[in-house]
């Protein structure tokens, strides 16, 4: 995962992106604005601060939240957060009685215009592989201790859709403001591995 | 391919879940550049989603588990481009265009890039298909491997479920994993016990999501 | 594991099967050496078969995929030898003995080897259980996921089938791979219909027979 | 597969083997006679020669071969052949209307005591999926082409029990003697990846 030391020779799969980008390039199909745009975007636009502004708004818009629910993609679109992997999303809340949790067993499906790019361990075969198996025992290692209560519902995103969880808003919250409480919202407790804690 | 080690719902022993912390965004240029490339070729028409997801399933399974996420869309964007007859492995080797024939569409200008990442377009299509299930129907998912690309997890194969939502009418990854033909199904969101999926040891509380195109479904 | 890559039968994309021609058996001394240090620590009673396929079955997915035959032995066979606190890690990096507690058996002779490779040592247990099915009954295969080591395949749970033969009463695995308890059940062969198994597409002829621990069964 | 050149420096696995028998030794737990005694026999005692033999009977002694079919375990053993891995044994016979095909899937079980040890291709990954799901294409590979109207049975050899294909006696052998006809029987032909073709 480290950088490579250019003093070293290029691994074969950094010569293989060069040779293919080359030709490509030579060939006249790509253009370096679009991959500079494309690039710049993902990682410098978009992000979990956007699905953080939707989930503060619903924790402080009833009637937000209402229509969020109901329809993921006209109401986050209609706040201009929409694109690639998130025109079609879904919504669902976590409570004190359900708790959900999203992963996309066969490849790594993921709302990129509302939380960015995903993470490595989210497209990794051990997360594939696990949150269907034991999601339970996947939440532990995430910090999650979930009541015997607790319904878990986990949501295998195998299509077109996305999803993104609204999780609880947190106890000592009342009166922040919209950003305020964007700040607390974390990338995790909209996948569903974590929870919004209190403000410290 | 359908029973590929992609299928990995259920599977035991992949290893430990390693959260890296800070991660950024790609952790090297040639991630960019491949991501980048991909979005590229995508967005201009070289391919369809699909397609690459099924490339990048059809990589040996010891490589498939063995490599990062950025070398599997490597892995599955050359195939296709060598498949399409983009370019040539001796053009791959070399890094250099050796030859004028094969598909050229022109390259997406990044004006469209930006509108694609920034704007609602629906990947529904507006066919006029009536669905054969509605929302509380008992569905029973059909046992299938075909010997292709498929959307239904193994895991969630043979097993009763309820309709929980009805998504809207999409092509069917089957057919669409070939470039066509278009094959428009309404998609459902089928919601399963975790005792039916994984047996009466499993939680009896909890419930798994998948979503599900029509012709993976039968009645109960 | 249960669910483990080990579990192979029925996926796809996993290689070419590659014949070797006039091929030895042991392509090096490594694979000798690895083989007869298995059979004598096995039969001198350190672990039972059932533990060495366990330790083999916990390698990471991508190292089991990625090696060879007598290399999984080999990481069973040191699991085994660590677990059982026969040697140290630290005697395995150095290839010294370093200390003299652990588990400690009486090397087994070279007689008692060649008395086990050429005589008939059934494996069976002289248990009194009498057997919950007969010859014709239909079977439903239970929908197993156990967190545990177990011998009965993915692909054959949750299905149909019919009792084919009884064999004998045998250990179950389950408990066995762990040193016991000893669990003695009643083997089946069960035969299932290819279109059980893979569903309406597959041959309406042929069938697959597997043999099923009574406690992997119940009643159609 | 090559045997590994000695002057390079000494791959991992061979390093390890080393250390762990230096060990075992050294600690007195393994004798180094018993070791040269179950290479020994296995290199080269036991092999496809021994089931070769018993196919040979089995096609010129009907009642050896009736015996054979109801309890392989008591025929096998009672001309000397059995041991580690054979000791319990079905045998199944391949005919014009049925063809039989063994596997392990989820290891690698294989009649050690008619058979030898099993050939790489049986214990690979590749064998051990697809003898299950695509049985009549992996017969195919290996240049078995059957008739639609041939019943393709495949055992999944999971337990104590281990299977020997008894294969189809080629026409043009009348008259031929055991020695004869068990130099026809291939390896492959006993687990169902052949078939004995006629004399040449």
């Amino acid at each position: 995962m480290s950088e490579h030391d250019h003093s070293a020779p290029l691994p074969d799969v950094e010569l293989r992106v060069r040779a293919l980008e080359a030709v490509l390039k030579e060939k006249g199909l790509v253009d370096e604005a679009t991959l500079d745009t494309v690039i710049d975007h993902y990682e410098n636009k978009v992000g979990p601060h956007i699905g953080a502004q939707v989930v503060a708004r619903a924790w402080t818009d009833p009637d937000f939240k209402a229509r969020l629910l109901a329809d993921g993609s006209a109401t986050i679109a209609e706040i201009g957060h929409a694109g690639l992997e998130g025109t079609h999303m879904a919504v669902k809340e976590n409570t004190a009685q359900v708790h959900n949790l999203v992963v996309c067993t066969l490849c790594s499906c993921y709302p990129w215009s509302t939380l960015g790019l995903p993470p490595t361990w989210y497209k990794s075969a051990p997360y594939r592989a696990r949150a269907v198996r034991d999601p339970r025992g996947l939440l532990e290692d995430f910090g999650v201790k979930l009541d015997d209560d607790v319904e878990v519902r986990v949501w295998d995103s195998t299509a077109e859709q996305r999803y993104l969880v609204l999780p609880a808003r947190p106890d000592g919250t009342d009166g922040m403001s919209v950003d305020e409480l964007s700040e607390l919202v974390t990338r995790d407790a909209m996948i569903g591995t974590g929870i919004v804690a209190p403000p410290a | 391919m359908t029973n590929s080690v992609h299928d990995l719902g259920g599977m035991d022993n992949i290893g430990p879940v390693i959260v890296e912390e800070n991660e950024p965004v790609f952790h090297n240029d040639w991630e960019r550049r491949v991501f980048s490339l991909t979005l590229a070729t995508l967005a201009a028409g070289y391919f369809r989603t699909d397609e690459i997801r099924r490339t990048i399933e059809d990589m040996p399974a010891d490589e498939y588990l063995s490599t990062s996420y950025y070398e599997h869309w490597l892995a599955g964007l050359v195939a296709l481009m060598l498949e399409k007859n983009v370019l040539t492995t001796s053009e791959l080797a070399s890094g250099k265009s050796e030859r004028d024939e094969g598909m050229r569409l022109p390259p997406l200008p990044k004006e469209a890039a930006q509108f694609a990442m920034t704007n609602p377009l629906p990947a529904n299509v507006d066919a006029k298909v009536q669905p054969r299930f509605k929302i509380g129907d008992r569905v029973h998912t059909r046992n299938m491997h075909p010997m292709h690309h498929t959307r239904i997890p193994r895991y969630g194969r043979d097993k009763e479920g309820v309709i929980d939502t009805l998504q809207a009418v999409f092509l069917l990854p089957d057919t669409n994993a070939y470039g066509g033909p278009d094959t428009p199904e309404h998609v459902y969101t089928v919601r399963f016990s975790y005792q039916e999926l994984f047996g009466p040891e499993a939680s009896p509380k909890d419930s798994l999501y998948i979503d599900m195109f029509e012709s993976y479904l039968e009645p109960a």
